[in-house]
């Protein structure tokens, strides 16, 4: 089979739709009738609802209908357990609306359904709630200490659960080492923030017994079977799509937010189509965050460097509920070994609640946490031993012969961590060549000379990606010559629709513009997971290939009877069936197409039933292990905090690429945020933990004029795991920015020796450092 | 996030305007650029019963040159950033313009509309702290000048009285051969700025004849350091003055913290770009003899 | 509740409907024109996801009212294609991969039409700025940047124009350019819109 | 957030002790205090709109004298909930003789939940102050004699002069 698309830089399928404004966003979705949906939420972090009144709400013009806990019959017990997991003791979920006691600032506590938005706000606004403030756990310190203010009164503990993973003797290797190193490391929270907010629609079509909802959602069919179980209808009466959704990042994996559950229920009630559209502000307080860790880690090497063992114990803030489980922190902790060689590990970890926001995986997902304590930690080592950072990290670093690796733990997939396949030195190789790593001195020494601090940061990461449990796809071939490709994963501007539609192209010999992809629409294809964990391309890819070199085998079983000449002779290139060599005995491929599907007369049953059809599923056994090095040139301003970035190149081994250009705009997307998350963007709370950081005035996205060119470069390792070879890269730019840009501010400000231990940082924060060294100093 | 109901008035005069904000008193909002209004209203912080909408009454949009640079209450930011006028006369003023949020936000607000809403950490507050200027406000009773210094009362607060309009705001032409700077640190590009100065210099036979400062961010209202101001006049330009009068604008001010900065961020920070706006003024003296 | 008659027109078509003084210009977009293409990503005016052009210049419609629309001239991302010819600076995000999930395009390429207009030579300094009132989460902007740089050289080559403002005024104050077809376009803009208040 | 100070009264501890646990003087001199019914000893059904300039906030709540020690000292808490969220301002207030004057020293803190806290934060420190110098302003001239500003000047209770056209 040739190989004529993938691989290349075609321009994407989706984009002339979404370029003229014709894309169809949940909120672009407008039917007849249609009401709009607004939610009270608490301004408390952590309180006793006593009373709510909502008479004069129910009166304002324009109210359909107000609910609250009280009104939710059977749909008032918590939401969903997602992912459990034996060590996860204390599973908390919340509820669509709070029954008695809120314990974040912004859960729902009531819901208006009104004509218009703006009634539904207005009516809102005359809810009242009799609120008793309850004590605040704000922060993960204060959340563990002794007789701390108990996020969830009745389990008498803010532990939801302790787990830990370990690798060969640790305290023997530790106690035998030469060189021992601790660190404390800190990451704060952050938001995904995609530019689409959540939204849904829903729609009850009574006399049918049919539910339509359209939901901002990465995972379109767990969500149809949540609301067919939830409501008790039959699967196949509830549609659930996912039509174009504006960005997820992975809050929108989460299911399920109570407003999914919330607009059905109120369509039903009123036999009327009923909108929520979250707005900004309700999106940072609403829409799960992540981020919060605070690690102990400590290295042992010998006396060149060389890892004898790693140990870190950290906690992981779980905000006031826990439905996504341990994700997170498995995947910090399973993250953190990277492409190095740690013969002894030990990885602790609490996850804890506390009266902040629920969290949830978030671009990352906790690698950029372990790969941030990895490098930290052998920076650390680099300077106490006064090594090359560099050389650090390749006397560790995971040789190409040494594959596949085993590292010895348990994966988030609950298979074991075992990299596949990858050339680690070679990614660091290129990436200092391009950075110039050898001329740095100098051109540091030249800087430094006319009065500028700037600095140099290299980090390397392993990200696992491509995990199961499956993803299916069906290709149907139409008699107009146009394939058909459905799959059951979402997609959220990762292109799918052109990369799907290359890997279906060179299987059928048509071009990628002949091949309509569809995602997202439960009424197109019933079996799925969703995207999440950089699995898309690899997973549902996959079953895209598997599924057109079926309907392409049986193209040629159909041509051959056609065109009276041996299935395998049969060849398909540019839209036509043909037999090797004759070109001119041929056939369109909607001709056999049709006549696949015939309206009389007995059917060969070589063809085993009608049309060129095939629906296949790919099960990966593990995840499939993608890798990277990340180098960057940054600026410093001592006298006033401001940090520039000057120069970001990364080199990314993904494995086979299927398209290059969607693949470095995925890393460009990724390396942004992963920069907003270093400098710019915190979720601040106050020690009530109140949100203080509910706008995009606030909450600081970086733009355009903050963010640098990238430089990017590929190594190819195909992967084995799979017949196209890919692995994810989904979430690669995010993962080790945070580890470059620390070892860079700290190079940059050297003369200040100046130590970064906690991410984001911020020009106020950077003085303060630079500051507090003088003192000591 | 929805604005909550008003009441709309478009009036096609400013006495028109000036009647409707008597008879609603308090509860009126005038509305010119709106971009600071508009997003205070959608988020409800700001629910005003009535809306007088005075982009509708002509030839308040007016841009005059002369020793007071006069613009009329309806001049976009954009229409006076571009303006040959102020970039000849008022390049101060031009440069902080330059700083306010964007584009988008430029082509509809307003020079006046940003001095009215009297957010401190808006540039434009400081470059009119700091040129001395004056806004000309128009009542039931008539006409008044209102100075800078008396202008600013504390957060979002002016001393308008709620019956009056902003009509015009003047900006006193530096003297010729004067150095200017406008400094400032923001989060992001069109941030806020955590601290802005606005710095004028003029120098008469190698001395500072006159020297003017401005900062945003670091009070209730633009901070004039006036004692800064003193220390330089009369003294010859020198890297060690600039940090004379870092130090006193340093000891002058008592700024709040936020979750972007903290007080102590902000009075180092002010001292910082004030020296690097008072050096980058001086520069521009030199290169205008 | 005060509602309005609001006459105005999008993409040289007029527009006329009845709203709430407080809807804002960009749900007087979205749902009485049914003009989705301009997004809602914070309506605090700081994404830039509604930017619009309004006689001409980019603006926020989330940070304006349709009253006060009344009579002005827009131009919104469906105002830009030519037919099926995409506009050349579509063009250019198409080529250049400047968009992922697309929901922030909208406002990109409006601000892009006004800016090059302005400066039709900007250097990749003055487009990270002038591009820097609009947010986007998924590209990082490098591929949007390289975008307006190439829609900016096709410009030069192709010499592309958007009306300009003073022009459309003038149309507007005469009130009699619009054709029949637009007419009945208004009108059963209302009708739609009665029933669906009720 | 954490607020303390020094305030001088020109009057006797024991006047100064009757003007801040008087009704009327408290309504007059509490920043935006609109309305004040007591509804036992000490205890007060309140009705406040605080802000600045268009910004307001509408709150009903309570306003407590706890911790009573004749005549130097006690605690006043001031809480309230409404539609920007809720508002909880708490000051312990000590009396001392200075010459023929009152030093008054004052801890308050001030608790702010809801939309203002998470779209206000850049302003709140500063507010809060002001409405306490206010606060005192008001009692000083009550004190001396000096006409006092009705509902503690225009600026607290938002409706402040002006700053209304907005750019």
């Amino acid at each position: 089979m040739s190989t004529r698309y993938v691989g290349a830089r075609i321009p994407r399928n989706e984009d002339p739709r979404l370029l003229q404004g014709h894309g169809l966003f949940v909120d672009d979705v407008r039917l007849p009738g249609m009401a709009h949906m607004a939610l009270l939420r608490s301004p408390h972090a952590h309180a006793r609802i006593r009373r709510i009144d909502t008479d004069r709400a129910r009166d304002a013009p324009g109210v359909l209908a107000v609910y609250t806990h009280a009104d939710l019959g059977a749909l008032g017990n918590p939401l969903p357990k997602l992912i459990p997991h034996p060590s996860l003791v204390h599973h908390k979920t919340q509820y669509a609306l709070a029954p008695d006691t809120v314990r974040y600032a912004g859960e729902p506590v009531a819901c208006v359904v009104a004509e218009s938005r703006y009634a539904a706000e207005d009516a809102v606004d005359l809810i009242t709630v009799d609120y008793e403030p309850l004590p605040v756990a704000a922060t993960l310190e204060q959340a563990i200490a002794p007789q701390a203010p108990l996020v969830h009164e009745d389990i008498g503990t803010n532990i939801a659960a302790r787990y830990a993973q370990r690798v060969g003797d640790v305290e023997q290797a530790f106690a035998a080492a030469p060189h021992r190193f601790r660190e404390r490391l800190v990451i704060d929270r952050g938001a995904s923030c995609p530019m689409e907010t959540r939204g849904v629609v829903a729609s009850w079509d009574a006399r049918a017994g049919r539910l339509d909802v359209w939901d901002s959602t990465q995972a379109p069919i767990p969500i149809r079977n949540g609301l067919a179980a939830m409501f008790g209808l039959p699967q196949q009466n509830v549609r659930v799509v996912a039509p174009d959704v504006g960005g997820g990042f992975g809050p929108k994996i989460m299911m399920f937010y109570p407003e999914e559950i919330l607009v059905p229920l109120a369509a039903m009630r009123l036999g009327r189509p009923v909108k929520w559209i979250e707005d900004r502000r309700e999106n940072m307080v609403a829409t799960n965050q992540e981020r919060e860790q605070i690690h102990d880690a400590e290295i042992a090497v010998d006396a060149d460097g060389r890892i004898l063992g790693v140990r870190t114990v950290f906690l992981y803030d779980a905000g006031a509920y826990i439905p996504y489980g341990l994700i997170v922190p498995i995947v910090a902790s399973t993250t953190l070994p990277g492409p190095y060689r740690i013969p002894n590990y030990h990885c602790e970890f609490t996850a804890v609640f506390t009266n902040k926001t629920t969290v949830s995986p978030y671009r990352g997902a906790g690698r950029p946490h372990g790969v941030f304590v990895m490098e930290r930690l052998l920076d650390r080592v680099a300077r106490e031993l006064r090594v090359d950072r560099t050389e650090v990290r390749r006397r560790n670093l995971i040789q190409p012969d040494q594959f596949p690796y085993d590292v010895g733990l348990i994966y988030q997939d609950n298979a074991p961590l075992r990299y596949d396949s990858g050339n680690y030195p070679a990614c660091l190789d290129r990436a200092l060549e391009i950075i110039q790593y050898a001329e740095w001195p100098a051109r540091q020494g030249t800087s430094r000379s006319q009065g500028r601090y700037l600095g140099l940061g290299v980090a390397c990461y392993v990200e696992g990606t491509g995990i199961g449990p499956y993803e299916g796809c069906r290709i149907t071939v139409e008699p107009s010559g146009k394939v058909f490709v459905a799959t059951g994963v979402g997609t959220q501007g990762q292109g799918h629709m052109t990369s799907f539609a290359q890997i279906a192209a060179d299987a059928l010999g048509v071009a990628p513009r002949d091949v309509a992809v569809y995602t997202g629409d439960t009424g197109l294809f019933n079996w799925g997971t969703g995207t999440f964990a950089s699995r898309a391309a690899t997973v549902a890819g996959n079953a895209v290939g598997l599924a057109a070199q079926a309907v392409r085998e049986k193209a040629r079983v159909v041509a051959a009877k056609l065109l009276e000449a041996p299935a395998e002779e049969i060849e398909l290139e540019g839209g036509r069936v043909f037999v090797r060599g004759v070109p001119a005995r041929s056939l369109s491929l909607g001709e056999v197409a049709l006549a696949a599907n015939p309206l009389r007369f007995a059917m060969p049953p070589e063809w085993e039933g009608p049309g060129l059809e095939a629906i296949r599923y790919f099960t990966p056994s593990q995840g499939t292990f993608s890798n990277g090095v990340h180098a960057c040139v940054v600026e410093v301003d001592p006298e006033t905090g401001m940090l520039t970035i000057l120069r970001y190149v990364v080199v990314h081994d993904c494995g086979r690429v299927i398209n290059p250009t969607i693949l470095e705009g995925q890393i460009h997307g990724g390396v942004a945020q992963g920069l907003g998350g270093v400098f710019w963007e915190k979720l601040a709370y106050d020690a009530q933990a109140q949100p203080l950081s509910t706008t995009f005035m606030d909450y600081l996205i970086p733009t355009s004029a903050e963010v640098p060119p990238f430089e990017i470069d590929h190594v190819e390792t195909p992967s084995p795991l799979n017949p196209l070879g890919v692995k994810g890269a989904g979430e690669a730019g995010v993962i080790p920015v945070a580890a470059a840009v620390a070892q860079a501010v700290e190079d940059a400000l050297a003369p200040f020796d100046v130590r970064i231990a906690e991410m984001p940082l911020s020009p106020n924060r950077l003085r303060q450092l630079i500051a507090e060294v003088r003192r000591t100093t | 996030m929805k604005p909550a109901p008003f009441e709309y008035f478009a009036p096609r005069s400013v006495g028109e305007a000036v009647h409707l904000l008597a008879e609603h008193g308090t509860e009126a909002k005038v509305l010119a650029g709106g971009q600071s209004l508009v997003p205070l209203m959608n988020m409800r912080l700001a629910r005003p019963s009535v809306i007088v909408d005075i982009n509708r009454i002509p030839g308040l949009d007016y841009i005059t040159p002369g020793p007071m640079l006069r613009i009329g209450a309806l001049c976009r930011q954009r229409t006076a950033e571009k303006s040959a006028e102020v970039g000849a006369r008022c390049p101060l003023l031009r440069d902080a313009l330059r700083l306010v949020g964007h584009t988008q936000i430029r082509n509809r607000g307003t020079v006046g509309g940003s001095i009215a809403h009297a957010d401190p950490a808006a540039e434009l507050t400081a470059v009119l702290a700091a040129l001395g200027g004056e806004v000309m406000v128009q009542g039931p009773k008539g006409a008044r000048a209102i100075a800078a210094s008396d202008f600013f009362v504390t957060y979002l607060t002016t001393s308008l009285a709620s019956d009056e309009l902003l009509t015009e705001v003047r900006f006193p032409a530096p003297p010729p051969g004067a150095g200017w700077s406008w400094m400032e640190i923001a989060r992001r590009h069109g941030d806020f700025a955590l601290v802005g100065v606005g710095a004028v210099l003029a120098l008469r036979d190698g001395v500072i004849a006159e020297a003017r400062i401005a900062l945003t961010g670091v009070g209730p209202t633009p901070v004039r350091a006036q004692d800064a101001e003193r220390l330089l006049v009369g003294q010859a330009p020198s890297e060690g003055l600039w940090e004379e009068a870092g130090a006193a604008v340093r000891a002058s001010l008592e700024p709040d913290g936020d979750i972007h900065a903290s007080p102590e961020y902000r009075t180092h920070v002010a001292a910082v770009l004030t020296c690097r706006a008072l050096r980058e003024a001086l520069t521009r003296v030199r290169e205008a003899s | 509740m005060a509602l309005r008659e609001i006459t105005l027109r999008i993409n040289d078509r007029e527009y006329r409907g009845r709203a709430e003084t407080r809807k804002t210009l960009a749900d007087f977009i979205r749902e009485d024109c049914a003009l989705t293409g301009t997004h809602l990503g914070c309506e605090h005016g700081v994404c830039g996801a509604c930017t619009i052009l309004m006689n001409g210049e980019a603006v926020r419609s989330c940070l304006l009212f349709a009253v006060q629309a009344e009579g002005a001239d827009l131009r919104t991302v469906e105002g830009l294609a030519d037919g099926e010819h995409l506009h050349p600076i579509q063009q250019a995000f198409w080529e250049s991969h400047a968009l992922q999930c697309g929901f922030c395009t909208p406002g990109f390429l409006m601000t892009t039409l006004a800016f090059l207009r302005e400066n039709p030579h900007p250097t990749d300094r003055e487009i990270r700025e002038a591009l820097a009132g609009n947010l986007c989460r998924c590209t990082g902007y490098q591929n949007i940047v390289t975008a307006v740089a190439a829609a900016a050289e096709a410009n030069l080559s192709q010499g592309w124009k958007v009306p300009e403002a003073k022009e459309v005024r003038r149309e507007i104050r005469a009130g009699d350019s619009r054709d029949r077809r637009t007419q009945r376009a208004g009108i059963a803009k209302t009708k739609k819109r009665r029933t669906q208040r009720r | 957030m954490k607020l303390e100070g020094t305030n001088t009264l020109p009057a006797s501890v024991n006047t100064v002790w009757k003007t801040i646990n008087d009704p009327e003087a408290l309504r007059r001199c509490t920043p935006g205090l609109k309305e004040l019914k007591e509804v036992a000893p000490d205890t007060y059904e309140a009705r406040l709109e605080i802000g600045v300039a268009a910004v307001k906030g509408a709150y009903t709540g309570r306003l407590a004298i706890t911790d009573k020690r004749p005549p130097t000292h006690y605690i006043i808490t001031l809480e309230g909930s409404g539609g920007p969220g809720f508002m909880k301002g708490q000051g312990t207030v000590d009396l001392e003789r200075e010459g023929d004057a009152t030093l008054v020293r004052w801890v308050g803190d001030i608790q702010i939940g809801g939309l203002i806290a998470g779209v206000g934060q850049r302003m709140i420190g500063g507010i809060g102050k002001m409405l306490i110098g206010q606060f005192f302003k008001c009692l000083e001239q009550t004190l001396g004699g000096a006409a006092p500003a009705g509902g503690g000047g225009p600026r607290a209770g938002g409706d402040a002069a002006g700053s209304g056209e907005v750019g």
